[in-house]
């Protein structure tokens, strides 16, 4: 059945004739997890830049409503025809943009690069595997990524453009656009949804069953321990939201009316369906996914961040058994908090309550997490290099994202802060300035892995210290736009709600102008991100012919990734890995150096 | 009131406040930022300083066990203490109030508002106090919101334009709200009051607005291309001029007959 | 350079990996049908009153084929008990057994779906009028059309049907509801044919998920529960078939192979054992 | 495979298999035969969901070997199991606790 793994004959032909294997088996249709953690990466990463294009047209238009894009516009206009008329921004074409930057950023780009990719090429080598538990599988849950990139790449292209009723897809408005673009999204979406699961399943079958012999389960690094919760986040939320999708295709394709009510009005007619479903139950499947989701945003962030922070500040990660704990309380409780997102559908009390509750306990583990971390720099030796600066920055950064978590979790709050740009900061907050900085904080610490060269450290630091002021230009304004009332997915950026005057009193009623002012500094700041982002690319695709070269273990540190040849062989380790203490154990007591590999055994 | 409070509001860039419960709401949302500035103040100064003590150049040795008391378990402590003396003493509580006292329908103003693609439709019983029948079966293209053009309680309502609405001061407001097409959400700042307009559902909300003022409603779903457009008015009036309002409109209505848009 | 753990167990987890593997995946299935099931319920306690059809399904077809589908489970844990035996000529006998159960549960399922298509109800935009439900007959039509519409019929500009109305007849749970598929002709009285205004009609539909939802729910459950079902029949042929000569090389890893694939097949008959009763019977 | 999976103990194994064939075709019978019998609609449902689990325990338990499996997998399913009860009574629940209630 699906689960079987390698055959045999396959296994043979490896061992004896190594290089037989030719350019398509070795790089494309590999079934090698780090050509395949790099396929993810390398696809994810366009995606994200992608994603960002997207959001850089959109904040033109919010900052300049009705202008013609510069630069692309003319562009947009070829390519899409009508909705991008005069290289003006449609308000059909702003929602389009709107929904796939939410989508692309959420499920084609940090997911595939955070989970996937450095979940892929790290966590076997982190735990002394020789590969992925299933190979084949892996291989499949990547191509099936890969082609649901493709329907949703495509989907733009198509009569009407891609979806545009928001990442969240609520029905019935996602459902009665009567474009296709929703149906080309819910298509993808299952890609997406299968190669999770597929993922998955392999992720947690690999790290129960492959750790190598000693690696128990509390010298997991802690990388892996968030790549094992994530997986599971992965393995048991999804599937609501791929029935949810199963039944909104229905209702798109086959006229049925899971999600329509009774007496539903479309373009002004009573709507031709049979009625009887219910709007609530999408967001309730949605959601059920959506915010399990947005900890597989984090904790691969997280687990990163730790991995470079115990390295870089030469000591062992403090709490080591709280953090662990408290990703599985994380973990566990992510799958009972989601009807915070649905406290304005109309919730009583109890419900409210209950969910109230459950989200104020989930934060207290991401406060223990965050404690932990931030007490590990107390006493190390703090080495500034770029990893570390990305990785440093993102504690503050997730931090502030998590603080402003919590008077949205609070319905009263909400009722103030409801899908306002308050709502924008505070996730972006975590997962701009927070997981794209550890991500990037990830690509810099085990590029040397992956290619024996180092990035350029000047460059790195440019990158970061322009990225990181520009991060804040762009979000911290949207905290005040957000309590002043601005809504999001606006396409003029508010400006019908600004401004008008009380014809009998001369009163300003609205949004007060400086607030939508506030727009064009975030733009302007925005653009300035995207040119932080060259040197980083630049230095990206140069360093892997020029960067400087480093030996194995250019880090000096202590978990598994670093015993290997590099880069790793297929089969990854050329001797045999037994591991003898925890992962970080840095600047021991009595020790010759100031790392301790995890495979040096103890001398007592 | 809330005098130490008023900096704080202007700090946090809160709008004008026009409701009763509003007063809470906000002094909630400054509760909570408060105990947020505590943490992120105490933190940040704590990090920062963490970086500049312990650089690998002025502390070239690491200490591998670093901190070895657990007073940090004392401050998670104290934070969920706190959280939990937010949801108890406040939020379970307030919300209580807004989603279940309502006010006697008799002393109230009660509205029925039905968002549509892209406008806002309000309508009021009328002298009756009783709004007309409302039929899901009826619904079609020209009786969209399924009133029974025979029930004579329907006679009377009044029907003000879109996306205008107006109320006497003082006095407390009921919401039904509903939608006919895609989901909205009726948000009004200025009252610190959002509801979801829901197709299908019919959902009250209640508040009191204490400050005369022409304040916006502003649609808080994505609904669609115009999503962004769907602007309407709330005006609190005061008595008489509401008295005066409401007779224009119901000779309005009673001239077009029905009450149907 | 293999992967270890793909026949013997990993001594601390007792498990060998496609095991895990196997059981990883059930547990998303769980939440996979799971999730359709809690909507199923939704839907049904959403619904509004007596909009929730009764007794449309064919319970005899039904009950027979979840007796099939139980069969073929005993069947297919036989296949494996055999392989334990060594009794590999066993094995092929009852792996080929729950292939043709597999294969007669999809075609008794499409017959019950082309009944479904073929059945229809008509809603009348008088609302104090009843809707009727039956075959009917339409002009250029050969015999009871498939997937009629009102929008086709008012497409095509016809202006009469012919409905032939079911015979009342009692169902499960003591309701009395116009009978499925199960009142053909023989019992239950006929009521006349009737002859219907295309102009009366608000909405005409097979039972068909546009029907209602109820319609919907069980089309998109059965239907993916008969995916699982030509899944697991692909796999369990590949076993029986060329995937079997893998019992000469490596007879250990071909069992756990069955085992796997299995417990697979419980899980898609536990799906059914559920959807039986809350589809046909409540 | 070892434990419990020896040539005698899948002797023994095969006739408990066929007892619990026939309990489930029993099962199926008696399904269909209560939903005749009616008994209030909410008893109606109780008894056929409690006939369903019956049968499904049997399926799970003995067929598919839980009574007997390793503990990595009861984790994986108990939670799977809480996290499924927790979908479908929140969302239910939800759907009756609305605004004024008490209105
Ligand atoms: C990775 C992503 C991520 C993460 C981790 C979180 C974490 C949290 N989120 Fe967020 N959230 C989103 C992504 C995320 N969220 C997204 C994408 C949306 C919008 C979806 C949409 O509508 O499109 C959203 C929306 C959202 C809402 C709905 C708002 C609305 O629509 O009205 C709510 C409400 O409860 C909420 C709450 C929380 C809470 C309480 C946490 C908690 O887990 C946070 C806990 C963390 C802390 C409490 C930080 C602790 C820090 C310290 C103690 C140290 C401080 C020190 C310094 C700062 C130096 N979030
Ligand atoms: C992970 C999720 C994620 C991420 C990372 C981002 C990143 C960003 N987002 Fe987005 N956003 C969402 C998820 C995300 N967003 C979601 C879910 C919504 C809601 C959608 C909806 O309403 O439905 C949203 C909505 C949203 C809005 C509100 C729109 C509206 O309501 O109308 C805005 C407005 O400014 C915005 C801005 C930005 C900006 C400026 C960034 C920047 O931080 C981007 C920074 C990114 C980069 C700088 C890219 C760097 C890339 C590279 C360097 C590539 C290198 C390549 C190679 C080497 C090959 N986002
Ligand atoms: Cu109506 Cu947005
Ligand atoms: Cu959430």
């Amino acid at each position: 059945m699906q689960h079987t793994t390698h055959t045999a004959p396959h296994e043979t032909s490896h061992e004896h004739h190594h290089e037989d294997l030719g350019f398509w088996r070795t790089y494309v249709f590999s079934t090698d997890h780090k050509i395949i953690g790099i396929q993810y990466a390398v696809t994810s990463l366009a995606f994200l830049f992608f994603g960002f294009c997207l959001m850089l047209a959109m904040r033109w238009q919010i900052a300049y409503p009705g202008e013609p894009i510069p630069v692309v516009g003319k562009l947009l206009e070829t390519i899409l025809g009508e909705t991008a008329k005069g290289g003006i921004m449609s308000p059909d074409l702003y929602n389009v943009f709107g929904a796939m930057h939410g989508t692309i950023m959420v499920f084609l780009a940090v997911v595939p690069l955070a989970f996937a990719g450095f979940g892929n090429y790290v966590v076997p080598l982190q735990i002394g595997a020789i590969d992925m538990t299933f190979p084949r599988i892996n291989m499949a849950s990547y191509w099936s990524f890969f082609i649901g990139c493709v329907v949703m790449f495509f989907s733009f292209f198509i009569p009407g453009g891609a979806a545009q009723g928001g990442w969240t897809s609520y029905s019935p408005l996602a459902s009665t656009i009567p474009t296709d673009g929703q149906t080309y999204w819910l298509i993808g979406m299952v890609l997406l949804i299968t190669s999770s699961l597929l993922g998955a399943v392999n992720f947690i079958a690999t790290i129960i069953q492959l750790r190598a012999p000693g690696m128990t389960w509390m010298r997991l690094p802690f990388f892996v321990w968030a790549q094992f919760v994530t997986a599971f986040l992965l393995l048991l939320a999804f599937p609501p939201l791929e029935a949810a999708g199963i039944m909104q295709l229905m209702d798109k394709v086959f006229g049925t009316s899971f999600f329509l009510p009774t007496g539903l009005m479309v373009g002004g007619q009573v709507a031709d369906i049979s009625g009887g479903g219910s709007p609530l139950l999408w967001q309730h499947l949605f959601w059920f996914l959506a915010h399990p989701e947005v900890y597989v945003l984090i904790l691969p962030a997280i687990g990163i961040v730790a991995e470079i922070i115990a390295c870089n500040t030469r000591k062992t990660l403090w709490g080591y058994r709280s953090l662990v704990y408290s990703v599985l309380a994380i973990g566990f409780i992510a799958f009972i908090v989601w009807a915070h997102h649905m406290y304005l559908t109309g919730m009583g009390t109890k419900i409210s309550a209950f969910f109230q509750t459950t989200t104020m306990i989930i934060s207290i583990p991401s406060v223990i997490i965050l404690t932990c971390l931030f007490i590990t720099l107390w006493g190390g030796s703090i080495r500034f290099n770029t990893p570390m600066l990305f990785a440093l920055a993102f504690l503050p950064m997730f931090g502030l994202g998590g603080l402003t978590g919590l008077p949205l979790g609070f319905s009263f709050a909400d009722l103030h802060l409801h899908d306002t740009y308050y709502v924008i900061a505070h996730f972006h907050y975590i997962v701009a300035p927070g997981t794209i900085f550890a991500l990037f904080a990830g690509v810099y610490y085990w590029y040397p892995k992956a290619t024996g060269r180092k990035m350029n450290e000047f460059w790195g630091k440019v990158h970061f210290w322009v990225s990181f002021i520009a991060m804040n230009l762009i979000f911290q304004p949207m905290f005040a736009q957000g309590m002043a009332g601005m809504h999001r997915r606006m396409y003029d950026g508010g400006a019908t709600y600004s401004g008008v005057l009380d014809p009998e009193t001369g009163d300003v009623v609205g949004l007060e102008a400086f607030i939508i002012n506030l727009n064009k500094g975030i733009t302007h700041a925005a653009m300035l991100m995207a040119v932080a982002q060259l040197p980083f690319i630049i230095n990206f695709f140069y360093s892997m012919f020029k960067g400087e070269k480093v030996d194995d273990n250019p880090w000096k540190a202590t978990t598994l990734e670093w015993q290997t040849p590099t880069p790793p062989p297929h089969g990854n380790f050329t001797k045999e890995i037994i591991v003898y203490r925890g992962p970080y154990d840095y600047s021991l007591p009595g020790a010759k150096e100031d790392y301790t590999p995890q495979t040096e055994p103890n001398h007592k | 009131m809330t005098e130490p409070f008023a900096f704080l509001k202007k700090l946090l860039f809160m709008p004008v406040l026009a409701s009763e419960h509003g007063k809470d709401v906000d002094n909630f949302i400054i509760y909570v930022h408060l105990l947020m500035g505590v943490l992120f103040v105490g933190w940040f100064s704590y990090f920062l300083y963490s970086l500049f003590r312990f650089s690998a150049k002025r502390n070239p040795k690491a200490d591998h066990f670093g901190v070895k008391s657990h007073a940090s378990s004392y401050l998670e402590v104290v934070v969920a203490l706190v959280e939990v003396a937010l949801l108890v003493g406040f939020a379970i509580p307030l919300w209580a109030k807004v989603v279940d006292d309502f006010p006697k329908e008799s002393e109230s103003t009660v509205i029925r508002v039905t968002a549509q693609q892209f406008a806002w439709n309000s309508r009021y019983p009328g002298k009756d106090g009783v709004f007309g029948k409302r039929d899901i079966k009826l619904v079609s293209g020209s009786n969209t919101l399924g009133y029974d053009p025979a029930d004579p309680a329907g006679k009377d309502d009044v029907v003000p334009p879109l996306n205008d609405m107006n109320v006497p001061v003082n006095k407390p407001v009921i919401i039904q709200l509903t939608s006919l097409d895609v989901i909205h959400s009726l948000s009004i700042h200025p009252f610190r009051i959002c509801q979801d307009a829901i197709p299908g559902q019919h959902v009250p909300l209640h508040f009191l607005p204490n400050k005369e003022g022409r304040f916006m409603i502003t649609c808080a779903q994505l609904c669609g291309n115009a999503h962004y457009g769907m602007r309407g008015f709330f005006t609190v009036l005061s008595q008489e001029k509401y008295d005066k309002w409401m007779a224009e409109k119901a000779a309005a209505a009673s001239a077009s007959a029905g009450g149907f848009e | 350079m293999d992967v270890p753990y793909t026949t013997k167990p990993r001594s601390d987890t007792g498990l060998y990996n496609a095991k895990l593997g196997i059981w990883l995946f059930l547990a998303s299935e769980v939440m996979l049908f799971g999730a359709l099931f809690s909507s199923y319920i939704l839907l049904r306690v959403n619904a509004l009153e007596g909009t929730w059809p009764h007794g449309l399904l064919n319970i005899p077809i039904g009950t027979f084929n979840t007796a099939v589908l139980i069969s073929s489970s005993i069947t297919v844990v036989m296949a494996w008990a055999s392989l334990k035996l060594g009794k590999f000529n066993h094995f092929k006998i009852y792996q080929g057994l729950t292939i043709l159960c597999a294969l007669a549960f999809m075609v008794i399922k499409s017959v019950e779906y082309k009944d479904k298509f073929t059945h229809y109800e008509v809603w009348f935009n008088d609302h104090e009028k009843k809707s009727i439900r039956g075959h009917i007959e339409v002009p250029g039509e050969e015999g009871n059309p498939w997937f009629m519409t009102h929008k086709k019929l008012a497409e095509r500009k016809i202006e009469t049907i012919k409905i032939h109305p079911d015979p009342k007849v009692t169902v499960a749970s003591g309701k009395e509801a116009h009978g499925g598929a199960e009142a053909h002709d023989g019992h239950g009285d006929h009521p006349p044919v009737q002859e219907i205004k295309v102009a009366d009609i608000k909405r005409l539909s097979a039972f068909v998920p546009a029907h209602s939802t109820y319609f919907a729910i069980y089309f998109t459950l059965t239907a993916l529960h008969a995916l699982h079902v030509m899944g697991g029949a692909l796999v369990m042929a590949y076993l029986w078939g060329p995937g079997s000569k893998m019992w000469k090389t490596d007879p250990e890893r071909f069992t756990n192979r069955i085992e796997v694939s299995g417990l697979f097949w419980h899980f898609v008959d536990l799906v059914w054992i559920f959807l039986f009763p809350v589809l046909y019977l409540l | 495979m070892g434990d419990g999976h020896s040539k005698e103990d899948i002797k023994k194994h095969i006739k408990l298999y066929i007892g619990i064939f026939i309990a489930l075709l029993i099962g199926t019978v008696l399904t269909v035969a209560a939903a005749y019998v009616d008994l209030g609609h909410k008893a109606n449902i109780a008894l056929a969901l409690f006939i369903a689990s019956v049968k499904a325990f049997l399926v799970a338990g003995f067929f598919m070997h839980l009574t007997t499996e390793k503990k990595t997998i009861y984790t994986i399913l108990v939670c799977t199991v809480i996290f499924f009860i927790g979908l479908m009574a929140l969302t239910i629940m939800a759907h009756y606790d609305v605004p004024g209630a008490g209105h």
